[in-house]
C-alpha cells in the first residue's frame, strides 16, 4: 500500500481517499432524504385533525437541552480530529469518549421528549402532524444511536490498533457524519420547534 | 500537546460563533417577533450554522476533491430546495 | 394451521397454482442439479462470493434478463385480457396485479440492473480502472438488489401480488383499500433494491470521479461513461425520496401512521407528489445511459468520432438538472391551479432542447460516415425515429390543458412505451450484443440477430401505435375489459398481434444466445467491431485485474487513436497488481435482508428484530474487519497475458 | 430503406385518422368550448410535432442513404468532425423558439380551461357536486335540490361547475366530449370547467385507476335544452323519493349499482371537504403564515 507521508494520515493511501468522497456523495444523499422529510414535514404541519399543534407541546428546556449538548459534542469531534492530525492518540480518545457522552446525553433527552409527547397525547398515530413530527426527529434520532455505536468501534479500534491509515481514517469520515448530524439537528431545532413556538 | 494545541483558535471560535447564533435563533420565540421577520432571522442563522460546521469542523475544501465535494454539496443543495418548495408549491401554494 | 394461512394468496385461481407448482419445481431443480453436479463449490467461490465488477455486471444482467421475461409475460397476458371485449380469461383483480408487477419489475427489475450490469462491466474498463472505487460495496448493491427482486416476486405464489398500481397511489395502497400483503412486498421489496441502487451510485461517481486512467480528463471520457456518471448522479439524489416516501408508506400500513391516510389529516395528494419526485429523475435514470450507449455505437459503426462531444456533455447536465423540476407534470389533473400547472408545463418542455440537441448530434455523427449495418447498429438506428415520436408526444403531454384529455389514457401509455422501450429496452439489447464479445470472447449470431431485431422493432410499432388512437377516443388504462360498443376492439386486438410479433422477437433473442453458445467461432479478436473506447485495448475474456499496464489516454477515443499510430497506451512495465478479496459478507447479508423483508410483509416482528440484528452484525464485522486484498505478482501477470495474447493471435 | 416509407405512410395515416371524419376520435370531437379549446391546443401541437418528425426523417433518411459502407469505397475513411458551433447553435435556437411557441398556447389555454368558457361569463353557472364512490358516481344539484347515481343531465349552452371529491380511492372525473378530467379526492374540492353546446349522449367515467371495479365505473351525461331540463328537473321533484342518510350510506358501500335518482341532495347531511387542504381540524388555532393563504382561499371562492 502506497503511503503519501505529505498527507494527513486518514488521506494518506488512495483508498482512504475515495472513502472521503464516496462518503461526501453519501452526505449528499442523506441531505436528500432529510429535505424529503422536511418537504413532508412543512406540508403536514397544519393537518393536525384532532391533535395538539406544535406549539401547544414544544418546550423550550429540552429542546435547547439537546441542541446545546450536540453543538458542543461536534465542537468536541472536531476537537479529537485535530488531536488525532497532531498525532496524540490519549487526547483524541478522550475527545471522542467526552462526544459520545454528550451524543448519549442528547440521545438520553430526546427519548424524555418522547415519552412527553406520548403521554400528552401526541403519538404517532394520532394526525399526520404528530406522524411525521415523531418520523422526522425518529430518523435523526436513530441516525444518533447507529453513530453512538460506530463511533464506540472507532475508539475501540484506535485503542487496539493505534493511529494507522485505516483508523484514521475511519475516525475522520465518523467525524464528517457526527457533523452532519449537528446540521441536521440545527434545521429541526429552527424549523421544527422554533418556528412552531413562534 | 498544549493546551493551544488542543483548543486551536478555529474550533473554539467555530464553537463560540456557533452558540451565539444559537442564542439569536432562540431570540426569536422570547421577543416573540413577527412571522416573517422571525423565519428571515431563522434562515439566516441556519445557513450560517451549517456554514460554520461545514467548513470549520468537515473541511470540505481541504482535499485534492475539493471541487467534486462542493459539486456534490451544491447540487445536494439545489435538490433540497426545490423538493421542499417544490412539495409546498404543488401541495400548499398551488391551491388557489 | 392458521399461522400459516397468511401466506396463502387471498385470490387463488388455476394460474397460480400452476405457477406455484412450476415455481417450486423449478427451484427444486436447480437446488438438485447444482448439488448433482458438485457446483456448489464453483458457484460460491466464483460467483457468490466474488468482487469482481464483470462477474457482478454478468449476475445483474441475467436476472434482468429473467426479469424481462417474467415482466414480459405479464404484458402478454395483458394485451390477451384485452385483445376483445368482455374477454373472460383474466378477472378486474387478477388483472389488476398483473400491470402493477408488470410495470415494477420492468422499471426497477429490469430496465435498472440490465443499465446496472452493463455500466458495472464497462465502465472500469473504459476508464482504464481495475475494479470500481468499492468493490465489497458493490457486491452488497447487487445482492441487496437480486434479494429485493425476489421478494417482489414470491408475493405472486407467497401471500398475493400488489395490486395498486405501480404508481401505488393512496389511499387506494392503504390498508382499507388493498387489504392483502401485496402492497407490504411492493414498500419492502422496491426499499431492498432501492438502498442496494443508492450504494452502487455512490460507487460509481466515486469510481469515475477518481479513478481514470492518467490524461483522462472529465472532458476526455467516452460519451458512455458520461452518462454513466450522470445517471449514478441522479440516483444518489433520487434515491432518498424514494426511501422516505416507501417508509412512510410502510409506517401508514404497517403502523397505523396518518401521512397518506383519508382520516386524521393525510394528504393522498402527497404520496403522489414524492412518487413522482423521485419517478421523473427515475426516468433519466434509464434514458441517459441508453444515450451513452448509443453514441459508442453509433460512432463505431459510422467509423466516426462523435459529432459535437460539448454539447452532448452540456445536454445529458442539463437534463439532469432539469430532470429534478418537472414532476408535477404527473399529476396536471390534481387541481393546482394554471399557474403551479404553467411552470411544469413549461419546465417539461424545456426538457426537449437538450434531447433534441442529442438527436442532431447522432444523425451528424452519420454524416459523412461508413455505417455498417450491424445488430447493435440497427437497434440504435431503430431508436432514432421511434423514440423523437416518443420525444414529441412528450412535449404534447406537457401541455396542461391538453394533458387533462391525454392523462391516464392509453395515449399516455404508448408514449412512455415509445420512449422507454426504443430508449432502454433496445439500447440494453444493442449494448448487450456489443459487449457480449468483451465478456465471452464469441459473437453473437448476427443472422438470428437481425430477425429478433426486425420481429421486436415491428411487432413494437405495431403493439404500442394503435394505443395513440384508442386514447384519443377515450380509453381509459389500466382498464381489464371494455365493452363492443366502445369500439376500441380491433386496435386492441392488433396490439395483441403486435404482442405476439414481440414474443417471436425475444424468442429469436433467446435462440440467438443459445446458438451462438454452441456454433459461433471462438477465439474472435479483442477488438472485433473495430471500436474506438478503451474496454477494447484490453484482452477478450478480460482477466481479472483488466489492465496489466495501466493505460496513458489523450481523447475520448484513446484505443482508436493508438490504433491509428496514435500514442502507445501501455508504457512501461508490469507492476505488482493489488486487488481485493473475495467476501461471502454481501451475499450473506442480501440473504438476511431477505428474510427481514419477508419478516416485516408478514408483521413477524420476532423474525424482523432478530434479521435486523443481523443486519447490524453485518456491519459491525466489516467494522472490524481487517482485509487488505491480495496482491498480483508480476510473474502471474506475465504468464496470464502471455496466454491471453496467446490465445488472440 | 424501408423504414423510412413504413414511418411516413404511419405519420401520414395518423394525420388522417386524426382529422377523419367520418369516424372521429372522441377527444378531437368537441361537443363544447373547454373540449375544443383542448382539441385545437392538440392539433396544434401534432402540426408543430409533425414538421420536427419531418425533419429528423428526412435527415435520417439522407444520412441512412449517402453514407451506408455499401455505397463508399473500401478506402474511404470518414473525416474527423469535431462538431460546427452553427449548426448546433441551429438545432438549440429553432428547438427553443418551438417550445416558447408551445409554452405561450399551453398557458395560455391552461388560463382558459381553468375558468368559465369565453362568451358565457355572464350567466350564472350551474354547480354540480360530483362524488365519487367505489365504483360508482353522485351528481348532487344543490340548485334544484336533487340528487341522480352513475348519470347525469345538464343544460346546453350555460356553464357548469362540477365539484369534485371522493368517498375513497382517488378517481379522475372525466367526459372526453366536454372537456378534460380532473382528480375527485377525498381530503378537497376540487372544481371542473364544463360545458355542452350541442345536446346529445356522452359517455363519462372515471379515468384513475381505483381497483377491482375500475373498468365499469362509468356514467352517462345527457345534454338537454334549458326549458326540457327544467323540465326533467320538474318531473324529478315530482317523482322521486327523498334521499336520507342511511339510504346514502347503502349506497357509499362498495360495488356497482344502477342509475337512482333522488330529492334531496346529501349534502345536507355530508358536506363535501370545502376550503380544507384535508387539515380537519378547522377552527384550531393555525400558524399564521398557513392562515393568510387560506384566508385568500376563502375570498377566491366568495368572488
Amino acid at each position: 500500500m502506497k503511503i503519501d507521508n505529505s498527507l494527513p494520515l486518514e488521506y494518506s493511501t488512495e483508498e482512504n481517499r475515495l472513502k472521503i468522497l464516496g462518503f461526501w456523495i453519501f452526505l449528499g444523499a442523506e441531505i436528500a432524504l432529510f429535505a424529503t422529510l422536511f418537504a413532508t414535514y412543512f406540508t403536514l404541519v397544519d393537518r393536525t385533525a384532532n391533535g395538539p399543534v406544535g406549539g401547544d407541546i414544544f418546550e423550550v428546556t429540552p429542546v435547547l437541552i439537546e441542541t446545546i449538548l450536540l453543538l458542543t459534542s461536534s465542537f468536541t469531534i472536531g476537537l479529537g480530529i485535530n488531536a488525532m492530525r497532531h498525532g496524540s492518540k490519549n487526547a483524541m480518545m478522550i475527545f471522542f469518549i467526552i462526544t459520545l457522552a454528550l451524543g448519549a446525553g442528547f440521545l438520553g433527552t430526546e427519548i424524555y421528549e418522547f415519552k412527553h409527547y406520548v403521554h400528552i397525547g401526541a403519538g404517532l398515530q394520532v394526525s399526520a402532524f404528530t406522524s411525521i413530527l415523531l418520523t422526522l426527529l425518529g430518523t435523526h434520532g436513530a441516525h444518533v444511536t447507529l453513530g453512538l455505536f460506530w463511533g464506540t468501534f472507532i475508539v475501540l479500534q484506535v485503542k487496539k490498533r493505534g493511529l494507522t491509515p485505516e483508523t484514521t481514517n475511519k475516525a475522520f469520515i465518523y467525524s464528517l457524519y457526527w457533523h452532519f448530524l449537528d446540521v441536521v439537528w440545527i434545521f429541526i431545532f429552527s424549523f421544527v420547534y422554533l418556528k412552531g413556538m413562534m | 500537546m498544549n493546551m493551544k494545541q488542543l483548543f486551536p483558535r478555529g474550533h473554539v471560535m467555530g464553537f463560540i460563533f456557533s452558540m451565539v447564533l444559537t442564542a439569536v435563533a432562540l431570540g426569536v420565540v422570547v421577543y416573540e417577533l413577527s412571522f416573517k421577520t422571525g423565519m428571515i432571522v431563522l434562515l439566516v442563522t441556519a445557513f450560517m450554522q451549517a456554514g460554520v460546521q461545514l467548513v470549520m469542523f468537515m473541511h470540505a475544501g481541504e482535499s485534492e476533491d475539493k471541487k467534486a465535494i462542493y459539486t456534490n454539496v451544491y447540487y445536494a443543495l439545489f435538490i433540497a430546495l426545490v423538493t421542499i418548495f417544490g412539495t409546498l408549491l404543488t401541495m400548499i401554494w398551488g391551491y388557489q | 394451521m392458521d399461522y400459516f394461512d397468511r401466506f396463502a394468496v387471498p385470490h387463488s385461481s388455476p394460474m397460480i397454482v400452476g405457477s406455484q407448482i412450476a415455481i417450486a419445481v423449478t427451484v427444486l431443480a436447480i437446488l438438485v442439479g447444482v448439488t448433482y453436479f458438485k457446483k456448489w463449490g464453483y458457484l460460491w467461490r466464483e460467483w457468490f462470493t466474488t468482487v469482481d465488477h464483470k462477474r457482478i455486471g454478468i449476475m445483474y444482467i441475467l436476472a434482468a434478463l429473467l426479469m424481462l421475461f417474467r415482466g414480459g409475460a405479464d404484458a402478454l397476458l395483458m394485451r390477451a385480457q384485452t385483445a376483445i371485449p368482455d374477454n373472460g380469461l383474466l378477472d378486474g383483480q387478477h388483472y389488476n396485479e398483473i400491470f402493477t408487477t408488470h410495470g415494477v419489475v420492468m422499471i426497477l427489475f429490469m430496465a435498472m440492473p440490465f443499465i446496472i450490469g452493463l455500466m458495472n462491466i464497462v465502465t472500469p474498463l473504459q476508464i482504464g480502472a481495475r475494479d470500481v472505487a468499492f468493490p465489497r460495496l458493490n457486491a452488497v448493491s447487487f445482492w441487496l438488489f437480486f434479494w429485493g427482486a425476489m421478494l417482489f416476486n414470491i408475493s405472486f405464489v407467497v401471500g398475493g401480488s400488489p395490486d395498486a398500481g405501480w404508481t401505488a397511489y393512496f389511499p387506494l395502497a392503504s390498508v382499507e383499500f388493498s387489504e392483502s400483503v401485496g402492497m407490504n412486498y411492493y414498500a419492502i421489496a422496491i426499499q431492498i433494491a432501492g438502498i442496494g441502487t443508492l450504494m452502487t451510485g455512490i460507487n460509481f461517481i466515486v469510481t469515475i470521479l477518481k479513478m481514470r486512467a492518467p490524461g483522462m480528463t472529465l472532458m476526455k471520457m467516452p460519451m458512455f461513461t458520461w452518462s454513466i456518471l450522470i445517471t449514478n448522479l441522479i440516483i444518489v439524489f433520487a434515491f432518498p425520496v424514494l426511501t422516505v416516501a416507501l417508509a412512510l408508506m410502510t409506517m401508514d400500513r404497517m403502523f397505523g401512521t396518518n401521512f397518506f391516510t383519508m382520516a386524521n389529516g393525510g394528504s393522498d395528494m402527497l404520496w403522489a407528489n414524492l412518487f413522482w419526485i423521485w419517478g421523473h429523475p427515475e426516468v433519466y435514470i434509464v434514458i441517459l445511459p441508453a444515450f451513452g450507449i448509443y453514441s459508442e455505437i453509433i460512432s463505431t459503426f459510422a467509423r466516426r468520432n462523435l459529432y459535437g462531444y460539448k454539447s452532448m456533455v452540456v445536454s445529458m447536465v442539463a437534463i439532469s438538472v432539469l430532470s429534478f423540476v418537472v414532476w408535477a407534470h404527473h399529476f396536471f389533473t390534481m387541481g393546482h391551479g394554471a399557474m403551479v400547472n404553467g411552470i411544469f408545463s413549461v419546465t417539461t418542455m424545456a426538457i426537449a432542447v437538450p434531447t433534441g440537441i442529442k438527436i442532431f448530434n447522432w444523425l451528424f455523427t452519420l454524416w459523412r460516415g461508413k455505417i455498417e449495418f450491424t445488430v447493435p447498429m440497427l437497434y440504435s438506428l431503430a431508436f432514432i425515429p421511434i423514440f423523437t415520436i416518443g420525444g414529441v408526444t412528450g412535449v404534447m403531454l406537457a401541455m396542461a390543458s391538453a394533458d387533462y384529455q391525454y392523462h391516464n389514457t392509453m395515449f399516455l401509455v404508448a408514449h412512455f412505451h415509445y420512449v422507454l422501450i426504443p430508449g432502454t429496452v433496445f439500447s440494453v439489447l444493442a449494448g448487450f450484443t456489443y459487449w457480449w464479445p468483451k465478456i465471452f470472447n464469441f459473437q453473437l449470431s448476427e443472422r438470428i440477430g437481425k430477425w429478433a431485431f426486425w420481429f421486436i422493432v415491428v411487432g413494437f410499432n405495431v403493439t404500442f401505435f394503435p394505443m395513440f388512437i384508442t386514447g384519443l377516443d377515450g380509453q381509459a388504462r389500466r382498464m381489464y375489459t371494455y365493452s363492443e360498443s366502445t369500439g376500441y376492439g380491433p386496435l386492441n386486438m392488433l396490439s395483441f398481434v403486435g404482442a405476439l410479433g414481440l414474443l417471436l422477437g425475444f424468442a429469436f433473442l433467446v435462440y440467438n444466445i443459445y446458438w451462438s453458445t454452441r456454433y459461433a467461432p471462438r477465439n474472435v479478436s479483442s477488438d472485433p467491431w473495430n471500436a474506438r473506447s478503451l474496454e477494447w485495448a484490453t484482452h477478450s475474456p478480460v482477466p481479472e485485474y483488466n489492465f496489466a499496464i495501466v493505460p496513458e489516454v489523450d481523447s475520448s477515443q484513446a484505443f482508436w487513436d493508438s490504433k491509428n499510430n496514435g500514442p502507445a497506451l501501455f508504457k512501461g512495465k508490469y507492476k505488482e497488481i493489488h486487488m481485493p478479496n473475495n467476501s461471502g459478507v454481501p451475499f450473506i447479508l442480501g440473504i438476511i435482508f431477505f428474510v427481514w423483508g419477508f419478516a416485516m410483509v408478514f408483521s413477524m416482528w420476532i423474525f424482523a428484530i432478530i434479521a435486523t440484528l443481523g443486519i447490524f452484525a453485518c456491519m459491525a464485522h466489516r467494522s472490524f474487519e481487517k482485509d487488505h486484498g491480495h496482491h498480483i505478482t508480476v510473474e502471474e501477470i506475465e504468464e496470464t497475458e502471455k496466454k491471453l495474447r496467446g490465445a488472440n493471435a | 430503406m424501408k423504414m423510412k416509407w413504413a414511418l411516413l405512410t404511419i405519420i401520414f395515416s395518423i394525420a388522417t385518422v386524426l382529422t377523419g371524419c367520418d369516424n372521429p376520435l372522441a377527444v378531437l370531437d368537441p361537443k363544447g368550448p373547454v373540449a375544443a379549446n383542448q382539441a385545437n391546443v392538440i392539433m396544434i401541437s401534432i402540426w408543430t410535432m409533425l414538421i420536427i418528425v419531418l425533419v429528423v426523417v428526412i435527415l435520417y433518411a439522407i444520412m441512412l442513404f449517402k453514407y451506408r459502407a455499401s455505397k463508399s469505397s473500401d478506402d474511404y475513411v470518414p473525416p474527423h468532425v469535431e462538431g460546427s458551433h452553427v449548426l448546433e447553435a441551429i438545432w438549440t435556437i429553432i428547438p427553443i423558439l418551438i417550445v416558447i411557441f408551445l409554452s405561450v398556447v399551453s398557458v395560455r389555454s391552461t388560463y382558459e380551461v381553468e375558468a368559465t368558457p369565453k362568451g358565457y361569463e355572464d350567466q350564472e353557472p350551474l354547480i354540480i357536486y360530483a362524488a365519487s364512490s367505489n365504483w360508482k358516481w353522485h351528481f348532487s344539484y344543490p340548485e334544484e335540490d336533487i340528487e341522480t347515481v352513475n348519470y347525469l343531465f345538464i343544460p346546453t349552452n350555460r356553464p357548469i361547475e362540477f365539484k369534485l371529491y371522493s368517498y375513497g380511492p382517488i378517481s379522475s372525473f372525466w367526459i372526453p366530449q366536454l372537456g378534460g378530467q380532473k382528480y375527485a379526492m377525498s381530503d378537497m374540492v376540487n372544481t371542473l370547467h364544463l360545458l355542452a353546446d350541442t345536446p346529445g349522449d356522452y359517455m363519462g367515467r372515471n379515468a384513475n385507476f381505483s381497483g377491482s371495479g375500475f373498468a365499469e365505473h362509468t356514467f352517462n351525461v345527457k345534454a338537454l335544452p334549458e326549458e326540457e331540463y327544467t323540465k326533467w328537473v320538474d318531473e324529478i321533484h315530482g317523482t322521486a323519493k327523498k334521499l336520507t342518510e342511511s339510504e346514502f350510506d347503502e349506497l357509499l358501500e362498495p360495488g356497482h349499482v344502477g342509475q337512482y335518482t333522488f330529492n334531496g341532495t346529501h349534502l345536507d347531511f355530508k358536506p363535501a371537504p370545502e376550503h380544507n387542504h384535508g387539515a380537519s381540524g378547522q377552527g384550531e388555532s393555525k400558524h399564521s403564515e398557513h392562515e393568510d393563504s387560506k384566508d385568500e382561499a376563502e375570498t377566491e371562492h366568495q368572488h
